[in-house]
């Protein structure tokens, strides 16, 4: 039973650790962003 | 004046050819590092008589992987060196001739390897071919064409990026493991006897074939890719 | 001197960037045919930048090139003669060698041709040893002479005097004059302005990847030229 | 769209809770696994949809190498409305079709393959293109690596073995391996024309799955291995839980495309405005 757990658990690690990627990369080209003069 | 295509493809190998047999040390390096690989293959892969015939197929075909990757880094120092490339570029001359000449020069440089390595395995793990010599050797043929025409055309795109040399393998590997398995079971069906391996020289001719057309329809925009 | 009506160079707004670093900025020019033209500028003021975007070897990241007419850079590239500062040779190769083969790239399969490039550039054909083994002044004359095996209708040459002894490279500025002349558009990047004193029609002054001036005599920088000949 | 993202991600959430009641409780327990078979409703459908992402990635790839020219935007067009043609005319015509294929699945496939690449066409510039190729190749990534995590933890308490040489879950394993050097190449590229050497390798990637596919198939015929999920006809109650799950994540792999493709466009403005700033005010960055 626990490898059951264990897989769905992995499965929502990976794409949570994806995702927790994204927000960083996001924070960072928000800052940069917002650095501009002229902003967008 | 449209440059002609066979003229300009011979031309560059025979200047290949000619530079390598200037600087004969890069070869003698080259056969020196594949008799170090099947070596220490040797050693690490306890070849009784038995069950070696099984594995040699494998162990023969990633030697000449490996020593095939190190001589496909080589193929485009010689242009990187004073920029030659440049030189290539602007010339009318066909991207596909250059790509041709340098895969067929890298064809015969790293049969020439192989030459020398198989009576070294042949030797270290005394195999006997139970199947037929000639599909062997047309296997051979068929699977070190598969990884140079891709590691040619690889090497071209990874002189665009920051760690050269570990970027060919990188992007060669993948692509060739329907390659690799192709070669690695032809050879053990062959060595063995056991299977014929009329199924993985179809395999590796769709293979080849593939990727010649690939690699000769898109080099042109990897060489002038800068 | 032929003053085709259409020139032979257009740079409509032509910039060039690597990443943040503008290497050309907004460069907008007209160089007509037959004419020979010496950009001068410090380091970085993007003149070897210039020529590879003129050569079609790098791709403007803004703006249009147009070279004797044709605007896709493929097309232009046959009747342009190219050096830069790596000589573009093999090291293991002889002169004539180096030159027989590139002539084969542009389909010339006369040997006198090279030959007689070599001899353009006081050079022996016959000369075996490897260009590997020449020295700084003779792999740039031997460079030049491998721009010239094509007869190209343009010669774009980046720094040829560099390394070069004074005589040869008053030989190269009289082969880069007689060329001019037959009508052949030159432009030549060079730090040795002095030598070209005379014989350049034009010199055109580069600074931060832009031009910012453009004298018929090197002497009067008029411009805001820093450049210390 | 953007003010539709709040209500379209709790959607999703929503429909992914309900995808996971049904997997763990609505779908009966398989009579010889027990419930570890219930790994089948994420380890297939991330696999479907990491095929299809990557499939996607190879027709982004494909129109942006043929859409400078037009000569090459024609021949896209005539394969992609040749491919549409011939598994239609095939699907009906040949009579016995292999795996028990039925023609209606055939048809439709070889209609989706026409449909995505019009789509792709129609709706995204040049740049759009490059950016829905690397977008598709990442998320694509992410799902097979759920994948192959999912199939050993299946494997192992079923077979007792970790890896199995099963034909899908190596070529989902090959695809993987592909894809990411694909990525390297994005990252470690210092050329000017990255999208177009990415491009190269995502056609070559994709000329080599039929052979991967293939040799894999054979190499697993002469060393039978076990073959996850079985083949063969499935109990209907399991088949609709599966295709339940399998929307569910198709929802939210495009949610995830869509802010990813935000975040790339992004990225790509910032660094054109900064380049533009650059190239205005001389001397600054020499």
């Amino acid at each position: 039973m626990n490898y059951l757990y264990a897989a769905y658990a992995a499965a929502w690690m990976i794409h949570g650790s994806y995702l927790g990627l994204m927000w960083k990369r996001y924070r960072e080209v928000k800052r940069e962003r917002d650095a501009l003069s002229g902003g967008l | 004046m449209s440059v002609d295509f066979i003229r300009v493809c011979r031309a560059t190998l025979t200047k290949d050819l000619r530079l390598e047999w200037r600087s004969r040390d890069v070869i003698n390096a080259m056969l020196f590092f594949a008799l170090l690989v099947v070596v220490i293959f040797s050693f690490s892969f306890d070849p009784t008589a038995e069950e070696s015939r099984h594995i040699a197929g494998g162990l023969i075909w990633v030697a000449f992987l490996f020593a095939a990757v190190v001589a496909l880094n080589q193929t485009w120092a010689r242009e990187l060196r004073n920029d030659v490339l440049d030189a290539y570029r602007i010339s009318p001359a066909p991207a596909n001739a250059l790509f041709l000449a340098k895969a067929i020069g890298n064809f015969l440089f790293v049969s020439i390897l192989e030459l020398l390595m198989t009576p070294l395995f042949v030797v270290f793990y005394n195999l006997r071919v139970l199947g037929s010599a000639s599909s062997l050797a047309l296997l051979a043929a068929l699977g070190t064409w598969a990884l140079v025409v891709n590691g040619t055309f690889f090497a071209a795109i990874s002189l665009r990026t920051r760690s050269r040399e570990i970027m060919l393998p990188l992007l060669l590997f993948p692509i060739s493991i329907p390659a690799i398995i192709a070669m690695v079971n032809g050879t053990t069906a062959i060595l063995t006897g056991e299977d014929s391996a009329r199924f993985w020289l179809v395999l590796l001719g769709a293979y080849d074939v593939v990727f010649t057309t690939g690699s000769m329809l898109l080099f042109e925009t990897v060489l002038h890719a800068e | 001197m032929n003053d085709s009506p259409e020139p032979a160079i257009l740079l409509r707004g032509l910039s060039k960037q690597f990443g943040k670093f503008a290497a050309l900025r907004r460069v907008t020019a007209e160089f007509s045919a037959g004419r020979l033209y010496c950009i001068l500028g410090g380091n970085g003021a993007g003149k070897t930048t210039l020529l590879r975007t003129l050569a079609g070897l790098s791709r403007p990241t803004r703006g249009t090139v147009s070279l004797l007419g044709e605007t896709d850079f493929r097309a232009a590239s046959p009747k342009i003669g190219y050096m830069a500062h790596p000589s573009l040779l093999y090291d293991e190769l002889s002169g004539m060698e180096n030159l027989r083969y590139f002539a084969c790239l542009y389909g010339i399969a006369d040997e006198a041709r090279c030959s007689d490039a070599i001899r353009a550039v006081a050079l022996d054909p016959t000369l075996t040893r490897a260009v590997g083994q020449y020295s700084q002044g003779m792999r740039q004359r031997l460079s030049l002479a491998r721009a010239f095996l094509n007869r190209p209708e343009m010669l774009l040459l980046d720094e040829p005097f560099s390394n070069v002894d004074l005589t040869s490279a008053q030989a190269m500025v009289r082969l880069l004059c007689d060329s001019r002349d037959a009508g052949k558009t030159i432009v030549v990047t060079t730090h040795q302005a002095a030598l070209l004193d005379g014989s350049a029609d034009e010199f055109v002054w580069m600074d931060a990847g832009a031009i910012v001036n453009r004298t018929k005599d090197w002497k009067l920088s008029a411009g805001s030229a820093s450049e210390l000949i | 769209m953007r003010r539709a993202f709040p209500i379209l991600a709790v959607a999703t959430l929503a429909f992914l809770g309900y995808a996971f009641y049904a997997a763990w409780f609505v779908a009966p327990t398989e009579q010889t696994m027990g419930n570890v078979q219930r790994i089948f409703y994420y380890h297939v459908p991330s696999a479907w949809t990491a095929f299809l992402l990557f499939f996607l990635n190879f027709v982004a790839s494909v129109q942006y190498l043929l859409r400078p020219s037009e000569v090459g935007d024609k021949i896209g067009k005539a394969v992609a409305l040749g491919i549409a043609a011939l598994t239609c005319v095939g699907a009906f015509l040949i009579k016995p079709l292999p795996y028990e294929l039925e023609p209606g699945a055939v048809a439709t496939t070889g209609i989706m393959i026409a449909g995505i690449y019009f789509l792709v066409r129609g709706f995204f510039s040049e740049r759009g293109t490059d950016i829905l190729a690397l977008v598709s190749a990442e998320v694509g990534v992410v799902f097979c690596t759920v994948v192959l995590v999912t199939g050993p933890l299946w494997a192992r308490p079923v077979w007792g073995i970790w890896w199995t040489w099963d034909v899908r879950l190596t070529s989902t394993l090959v695809l993987w391996l592909i894809y990411v050097s694909y990525l390297m190449l994005r990252k470690l590229s210092t050329s000017g024309e990255t999208p177009k050497l990415a491009a190269a390798l995502a056609v070559f990637g994709a000329l080599d799955m039929p052979l991967v596919y293939f040799s894999i198939w054979f190499f697993r015929t002469q060393h039978p291995q076990p073959v996850i999920g079985g083949g063969g006809s499935i109990d209907p109650r399991m088949l609709r839980v599966l295709l339940i799950n399998w929307l569910a994540f198709l929802c939210f792999a495009s949610l995830v495309c869509w802010l990813r493709f935000q975040l790339e466009t992004m990225k790509r403005d910032v660094e054109e405005t900064q380049a533009l700033e650059a190239l205005l005010e001389p001397g600054a960055l020499r």
